[in-house]
């Protein structure tokens, strides 16, 4: 590997990054701006035209907020917990391939900062660590609320990661391969996962809500029971960090889906490009179907109502490990029929 | 930098980290040390080229055994003070202790176990998980499926405790 | 699959890993030494809804939080079982297969048994 | 317990079909609901800019009227204090003395006349107490203040300007007269 | 709705029961309002919960008035029952003494009671024997005195700008 | 030539017995000397990583898969002993209010 | 600048927490006195055993106004104005049983988190408030009754809002209603959820929707018809068990029913007065103080408060949007009343809190709460 | 006390905003989080407020942080007891600065009609009142006009200042201890 090499990654690494801040800021913005939308309301509209200025200023507010730690803290850990959070969720994106290849002066350039052949695995390793944050950030409180909050939080991430785990299982297996490239590629044109594996997508789906804490799945935070949950005594960037980096996970989750089910950056009619015209569209299609997903985590927040704890642990185990299970069973046994195994 | 270099320090980390963990007072700090420990020793993995296993790692033991001890100790509500203070002459002896069972333990893997020194080059793809999952369906299928049983025993065992716990808070 | 990927591969993520880093420290400091900072004993003590709390509010927590856990534990083991096969899925064929559907049956066993005695019962 | 009205209906039903056992038709059709929403106009009203009229009859701001020459109606009786039950009408009654006529209609007047704006609950008593006609609520909301002592309205902010009268004659206890 | 009893079928069942315990019958706006001795207030209550024909069974509101000049007879009780079933609507009052104005507690009958005696308590100062837990429910636990009664303002002492200003009264 | 593979290198063997039998030493250690239960299962699970760790890098230089395989079951049984061991741990936390493996041995009697 | 301030008195928050736990995993949450859980203000401290709960401590007060002491200080005519404040979601009815609050009663019993459905309500009650302010003069505390009668007579700007009221409510209604009432995870989070048998409602004393909700189809229109409720054709829900589910639907059938007497009494309004006939109680109209000297006296007379109420005593009861309000009166002829005492739904509700979410989740505590339509202006008086 | 004049003090020494300050000063306005501290009546207003009709979304503040940490309004709605006087005192202490109170209503800006012996008058006894908004309840255009004073002040406030001694001296007067770095 040569310093060229090295360069071009960190600058993909850089604006990777930028997109991603700047997709989670603006995913705020438009999450407001959704649910006003959905309730017949205007939303920001004062912080420049169309209030698009608003992710800055509450940013802006946010650096200038007193950065609050209360006394019985434990000062550290609580520090570390929304750097956690915040740090798992921008380097999930890492692995994630965004488009047909580039080439720029003559160089291919990968639009994906590293491509191993463990993806998946890597994603699932990165979520099973992001707990972390919210664990460490809710004991390290002190709070009541939090620790509530944060208990919640974990158990309800452990127990959908299961399920999780097993629907990616089925689509490996329809795959053989764990990176991310290989599904995507596998999936070229219109032959998109979720054709084959409508349950294992649905499935994927709610324990992606889950993993985010997006509603209905938002009990951590369930403010009209825990006040703010895991984050009650946050101030300043540290509470930035977590609203944040739920945005940035909304975002990768978005991805992720994109990638697993629909193709990632593939989109039909793509034989008839080539080069950099289809390294592009490639990158459109990709972020279109995002910025879809993106939407519909906020159009079933703002839908439905919360589940209660118990519901939702009962959703997860039994509802959920069995149907993905069965589903990874019945999609070997198939497939096991389609080749003549028996 | 080269790569032993980097080995060097890593292992230095390593080491620096589990270190920590046996020193630190607090437990919470105690399991987040060990963390990063299992986190270091994947890197370890990673550059012996065992991907799978490097990542496993960390689903494994950072993403669920500590977790779950994590959970333990909000569950039991420990703090630092909670540990009695061990006598020094327990930490000494438990130090020397340890001295001589890292001497005994270098002395018997040296000896007894190295053939190659250099790293066998046809390894390199032993770590990736095709090859790792042909081992462990032909080979090993018979230890693979009595973890599954020995899941179970496990599973058994702690919803008896947790169980005979119930009755005795009733 | 085709090109084997090696320790190098890992580089550009160690990138990300440090810019992302590197990002977190920054602006978590930053913040800290932007904003006013008054204390009082009152105000650092910690929030609950209105009336003082004293002390440590790490109360223990109920054990059905840590039944979940060790549940999660040992099927999260069990699922990793399944990546190495899935990846092999085709090349293992009926052999592989007979062999995941006992161990998901084992796995079944276990999950029901767990459920019969109602360890993930979060019972109202 | 048997019925005591014969009107009774039970009206919540408990048990849950297939479909609505299996989470999604419910939750696809409320998706459906909101979705359609999302291009319904919206029906805001953009405050600062854009203002909502009001009812006439809408109990505001205070205004201590004048008749069609200038005078001021009131003539310090107190009813309108007594009647209030947040007491925040004071006043000092004082007599006209010659030369004034054009200024009060009654022989006596209010030299101070005081509302604190902070007390008061919009009630609407005093006008209704008034029997001169003098006071009345209007369809102007107080503006907020970052001072509690800028909220005791004395008879500056509260005698209607002859220049710019506030017309009442919406509002339901104004007789005939009172305008004349 | 149409009653089934009348107030004067019911005021004789009572006293044919209770005798001389019944100090009082009246009728204010066709409501039949009975002054009972308190000692047998208890008693009344739950009997005519239970009476067959009665079936007076639910507590609509209970509480206290002060009459500061009416001596040896300071505070009354008055409780407004109702039967459903009948749709029939009493009121039983007892007077109790400034010195001691204690009464038995209704909370074995009603649930329901024991705030509303808890409430009258912390108004009145009138207490009630076997509450479970006769303390301040509204106002502060460090009050020390029982706001409702006649002899205590109603105004906080510090409002000034009443003061300042001369204010209606 | 920033980060090659470890096979060119000349990390030899020794380095990662080292490695292993140090961090293995260090879990020993803190087994001896820590009290408070749970750090000592913190320790065994240490000692576990270290013997994993001697395992890959004999498997890597060895070169057969087999190591890494066993890696696998030690961590099946390290998951097993956890949650074993944190049972009981919670178990008689419940009954005798400390974590102190001194009191253990009250258990016994 | 304000220069008064009390010093000491306030600088001790006088309600600890105590931290002990009784035994292993139950731990002590404090719901309150400031948490969105409780929609006004009141403290409730829960014991819970991981999300179950195992006992329940109250503290209200946190606004008690001492309206009954400020009742005894206030000719009549004052009065109606406090009624108003005492239980704020739906003050016409404290005044004169007005109908269409028992609307906006109905939204506070969404607490499950589905937002969107609680805004499109909003926003009907938004154009209820309009009517309000149509009617008199303002949104919230509305203060439309007088001693015999109504303040005032409704407006044509009254007429057309409200028949547009008519005609677009049912339909957002239903909207409401179809996001909620039969989805799954709403269904799962209501039923069971605080139920109350009928007995022991009874022997609390509840009344109104909460009790309709437990089986008793108790309601003051129908047993002690007031303001020609008899007149009226409707029906009353009630529900099976008591549980937050029940209570929904039968608020939400109560809104219905009030659209339907809304309806029919929009339709049979009778011409004539709002007034009752009775002048010695009632303001005079302006034009008559001055013409007539019976009328300028009447009119200081009332003003004054020196209008002849009889000495005596009376219990009245309305339906409120909460049930039975009832305002115990006694007088003794002067110009406030001796004593009143009001019959407060929500003082009785929340009694019976703690026996209803024993043994539920902390989120059923909640919805428990909400769904009960606990008002702690109304609670704490 | 915490107003305009109180900024002109610190003007008075000489000290002008500079345009970095009025830029944050305007970003701050804009995304003020409020804490509803909404007891009764008013507080039904208040929710009217946030409703779809007069949408406090537009302002930024459609965000309610009920924990004190992420709050910067303190939006006092509805009757104050000396009961909860207390209660509001501490939520006010335990907000992280900058922080700013809004008074709704006229009971909890001076008590209102409840001129009791349980009912504070005014919350200004207790805490620093930024702006009272009269009105009983206030209309949501009276709240929102409220809330337009305060970025008023927001606007308008120089980053010194919650260090500056007046600040101290009005945290003081209240019987808040402060100390600042
Ligand atoms: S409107 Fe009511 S409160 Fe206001 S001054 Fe008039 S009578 Fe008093
Ligand atoms: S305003 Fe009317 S009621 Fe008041 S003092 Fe003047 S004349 Fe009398
Ligand atoms: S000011 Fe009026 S509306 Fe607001 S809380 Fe007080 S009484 Fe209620």
């Amino acid at each position: 590997m040569d310093s060229g090499l090295i360069i071009e990654k960190l600058v993909l690494v850089a604006i990777i990054f930028s997109i991603s801040l700047l997709i989670a800021m603006y995913a705020t913005y438009f999450e407001r701006k959704v649910a006003a939308w959905f309730q017949d309301r205007i939303g920001p509209d004062r912080a420049g035209p169309f209030g698009i200025l608003q992710p800055l200023a509450d940013g802006v507010k946010m650096f200038m907020k007193e950065d609050f730690i209360p006394s019985h803290s434990d000062k550290w850990l609580f520090i570390l917990g929304p750097g956690i959070s915040m740090f798992t969720s921008l380097i999930t994106s890492a692995i994630i391939p965004w488009g047909e290849d580039l080439t720029i002066f003559g160089n291919t350039v990968a639009l994906q900062v590293a491509d191993f052949n463990i993806g998946i695995l890597f994603i699932m390793g990165v979520l099973s660590v992001g707990i972390y944050g919210i664990m460490i950030g809710g004991w390290a409180s002190n709070n009541k609320y939090s620790l509530f909050g944060a208990i919640r939080a974990s158990s309800q991430m452990i127990s959908y990661e299961l399920a999780m785990g097993v629907s990616v299982i089925t689509i490996v297996m329809m795959t053989g391969s764990l990176s991310l490239k290989d599904i995507v590629q596998d999936q070229h044109g219109m032959n998109w996962n979720i054709f084959y594996q409508p349950v294992c997508f649905i499935v994927f789906f709610v324990c992606a809500l889950a993993e985010t804490n997006r509603a209905p799945f938002d009990l951590p935070e369930c403010e009209s029971e825990l006040i703010g949950g895991y984050h009650t005594e946050y101030s300043s960037m540290k509470l930035g960090f977590f609203l944040f980096a739920e945005y940035v996970s909304m975002f990768i989750s978005s991805a992720i889906i994109a990638i697993l089910f629909f193709g990632g950056y593939n989109f039909p009619g793509m034989d008839y490009f080539s080069g950099n015209a289809l390294a592009i569209l490639s990158i459109i299609a990709f972020f279109t179907k995002i910025f879809f997903f993106i939407f519909v985590f906020m159009w079933i927040r703002w839908t439905l109502p919360r589940f209660r704890f118990d519901q939702l642990m009962h959703l997860g185990w039994k509802s959920l490990i069995p149907i993905a299970l069965i589903n990874l069973l019945i999609t070997g046994l198939v497939i096991a029929l389609n080749k003549g195994w028996f | 930098m080269t790569l032993e270099m980097l080995a060097i320090v890593l292992g230095g980390l390593t080491i620096g980290s589990a270190l920590m963990v046996v020193l630190s007072k607090h437990p919470v700090r105690s399991v987040l040390y060990l963390v990063v420990t299992f986190f270091l020793i994947s890197a370890n993995y990673i550059l012996m080229n065992a991907q799978f296993l490097a990542i496993v790692n960390i689903i494994v033991y950072a993403g669920a055994i500590m977790v779950l001890f994590l959970f333990v100790l909000m569950l039991l509500n420990l703090n630092k003070d909670s540990e009695p203070i061990t006598s020094i002459g327990i930490k000494l002896a438990g130090i020397i202790a340890g001295g001589v069972l890292l001497t005994v333990l270098l002395a018997a893997l040296k000896d007894g176990l190295v053939i190659t020194q250099q790293a066998v080059e046809s390894a390199n793809n032993n770590g990736l998980v095709e090859n790792l999952g042909e081992l462990l369906f032909t080979k090993y299928v018979l230890p693979f499926e009595m973890s599954s049983v020995l899941f179970i025993a496990s599973m058994v065992g702690a919803v008896m405790l947790a169980k005979r716990e119930k009755q005795i808070i009733d | 699959m085709e090109a084997a990927s090696t320790s190098a591969d890992y580089l550009p993520l160690l990138i990300q890993v440090a810019v992302a880093a590197g990002f977190v420290c920054l602006v978590l400091f930053v913040t800290h030494r932007l904003g006013p900072n008054v204390h009082s004993k009152k105000k650092d003590s910690n929030w609950e809804c209105g009336v003082e709390s004293d002390g440590d509010a790490r109360f223990p927590v109920s054990i059905r939080y840590f039944m979940t856990a060790i549940l999660f534990v040992l099927f999260d083991v069990e699922v990793i079982f399944f990546y190495p096969y899935a990846v092999n899925f085709e090349k293992l064929e009926l052999e592989g297969l007979l062999a995941v559907i006992l161990f998901v049956a084992f796995f079944l066993v276990g999950f029901f048994y767990v459920l019969k005695k109602g360890a993930l019962e979060w019972e109202k | 317990m048997q019925s005591l009205s014969n009107r009774k209906k039970v009206v919540s039903d408990k048990p849950m079909n297939f479909m609505e056992k299996i989470y999604l038709p419910a939750i696809l059709g409320g998706m459906w609901i909101t979705f359609k929403h999302l291009f319904r106009k919206n029906n805001t009203v953009k405050y600062p800019e854009e203002q909502r009229v009001f009812a006439p009859v809408y109990r505001g701001m205070h205004v201590l009227k004048r008749d069609e020459q200038g005078r001021e109606n009131c003539t310090a009786c107190g009813l309108c204090a007594v009647a209030c039950p947040a007491e925040a009408i004071t006043m000092e009654a004082a007599e006209r003395v010659k030369g004034e006529e054009n200024l009060y209609r009654e022989e006596k007047y209010a030299a101070t006349y005081d509302i604190n704006m902070l007390r008061c609950i919009f009630c609407g008593l005093c006008e209704e107490a008034c029997p001169k006609e003098a006071i009345f609520l209007t369809d102007r909301i107080v503006p907020s203040e970052f001072e509690r002592e800028d909220f005791l309205f004395g008879k500056d902010k509260l005698v209607e300007p002859m220049n710019a009268r506030i017309d009442v004659t919406k509002r339901q206890h104004t007789g005939q007269r009172g305008t004349k | 709705m149409e009653s089934k009893l009348t107030n004067e079928g019911v005021a004789a069942r009572i006293q044919e029961q209770f005798g001389t315990a019944v100090v009082s019958v009246e009728m204010p706006y066709d409501m039949l309002t009975m002054e009972i001795a308190a000692d047998q207030m208890h008693d009344v209550i739950e009997w005519i919960k239970s009476d067959a024909e009665l079936q007076i069974g639910f507590l609509t509101l209970l509480g206290g008035v002060h009459y500061p000049n009416d001596n040896g007879r300071e505070f009354a009780m008055v409780y407004h029952l109702h039967s459903w079933t009948n749709n029939f609507r009493i009121r039983l009052k007892a007077f109790l003494p400034a010195e001691n104005p204690t009464i038995a507690t209704l909370t074995d009958i009603y649930d329901g009671a024991n705030w509303m005696e808890r409430e009258t308590y912390d108004f009145f100062g009138i207490r009630f024997e076997g509450h479970p837990n006769l303390v301040r429910i509204l106002n502060e636990d460090t009050m020390d005195y029982f706001p409702m009664r006649k002899e205590y303002h109603l105004e906080d002492a510090t409002r000034e700008d009443k003061d300042d200003r001369y204010f209606g009264r | 030539m920033v980060l090659a593979s470890i096979f060119e290198s000349g990390v030899s063997i020794d380095f990662y017995i080292v490695l292993a039998s140090v961090l293995f030493a260090i879990g020993a250690v803190g087994v001896l000397v820590r009290r408070n239960a749970i750090v000592l299962l913190m320790c065994i699970e240490l000692m576990l990583n270290a013997v994993n760790l001697l395992m890959v890098a004999f498997s890597t230089y060895h070169g057969k898969g087999d190591g890494q395989v066993f890696v696998f079951f030690i961590m099946v049984v390290a998951a097993a002993e956890a949650t074993v061991g944190l049972s009981i741990l919670v178990m008689a936390y419940r009954n005798i209010r400390s974590t102190d493996v001194g009191i253990f041995n009250k258990l016994k009697g | 600048m304000s220069t008064f301030k009390e010093d000491s008195a306030y600088d001790m928050p006088h309600v600890g927490l105590s931290n002990e736990t009784i035994d292993g995993d139950i731990a002590t949450l404090n719901l309150g006195p400031t948490h969105p859980a409780t929609h006004g203000i009141f403290q409730n401290v829960l014991q819970v055993d991981g999300e179950k709960i195992l006992s329940s401590e109250r503290t209200v007060g946190y606004i008690h106004r001492a309206f009954e002491k400020l009742a005894e200080r206030r000719p009549y005519n004052q009065i109606t104005p406090i009624t108003d404040r005492l239980n704020y979601c739906s003050s016409p009815i404290n005044n004169m049983g007005w109908h269409m609050t028992v609307i906006c009663n109905s939204v506070i019993g969404v607490d499950t988190g589905a937002l969107t459905g609680f805004t499109y309500v909003f926003q009907e009650r938004e154009k209820i408030y309009e009517l309000y302010e149509e009617i008199c003069g303002a949104r919230l505390t509305t203060n439309v009754g007088r001693i015999g009668g109504f303040e005032r007579d409704f407006s044509p700007e009254f007429h057309r809002k409200l028949e547009d009221f008519l005609r677009t409510f049912p339909k957002v209604f239903n909207e409401f209603n179809s996001l909620l009432s039969r989805n799954r995870i709403f269904m799962d989070r209501t039923r069971g959820a605080g139920p109350i048998s009928a007995e022991r409602a009874l022997n609390y004393g509840f009344v109104g929707p909460n009790l309709r909700a437990a089986g008793v189809d108790y309601d003051v229109r129908v047993m002690n018809p007031y303001s020609s409720y008899e007149d009226f054709d409707f029906i009353i829900p009630v529900g099976t068990d008591g549980d937050t589910y029940d209570r929904f639907m039968v608020r939400q059938e109560e809104i219905r029913q009030s659209l339907k007497i809304i309806e029919q009494a929009w339709k049979n309004l009778p011409e004539g007065s709002y007034k009752a006939d009775i002048p010695e109680f009632y303001l005079p109209p302006k034009e008559e103080v001055y013409n007539n000297m019976e009328a300028l006296i009447y009119h200081f007379k009332i003003v004054m408060g020196e209008t002849p109420i009889p000495a005596g005593e009376v219990y009245h009861c309305v339906e409120g949007g909460n049930g039975e309000l009832g305002f115990y009166l006694i007088s003794d002829g002067g110009r406030s009343p001796y004593r009143l005492q009001f019959r407060r739904p929500c003082f009785i509700y929340y009694q019976a809190y703690p026996e209803m979410i024993i043994g539920q989740t902390i989120s059923d505590a909640v919805l428990t709460m909400s769904s009960m339509n606990v008002i702690a202006g109304e609670l704490d008086a | 006390m915490g107003k305009i004049d109180d900024i002109q003090v610190i003007n008075g020494e000489g000290y002008q905003m500079t345009t970095l300050e009025k830029a944050l000063g305007v970003a701050r306005a804009n995304s003020v989080w409020p804490l509803p501290f909404a007891t009764s009546c008013c507080g039904i207003e208040f929710m009217a407020t946030m409703g779809s009709n007069y949408d406090l979304a537009r302002f930024g503040m459609e965000r309610m942080s009920f924990s004190p940490r992420q709050a910067d309004l303190l939006i006092v709605a509805g009757t104050i007891s000396k009961k909860l006087g207390p209660i509001l005192k501490q939520a006010y202490e335990q907000m992280a600065e900058p922080k700013w109170v809004l008074s709704v209503g006229a009971c909890a800006s001076s008590g209102g009609i409840f001129d009791t012996y349980s009912v504070l008058q005014g919350i200004d006894r207790v805490i620093p009142v930024d702006v009272y908004v009269p009105g009983c309840p206030p209309r949501p255009e009276q709240i929102i006009d409220g809330i337009m004073k305060i970025h008023e002040l927001v606007k308008h406030e120089p980053i010194r200042r919650r260090y500056s001694d007046e600040y101290k001296h009005l945290l003081t007067s209240y019987n808040i201890e402060s100390d600042g770095e």
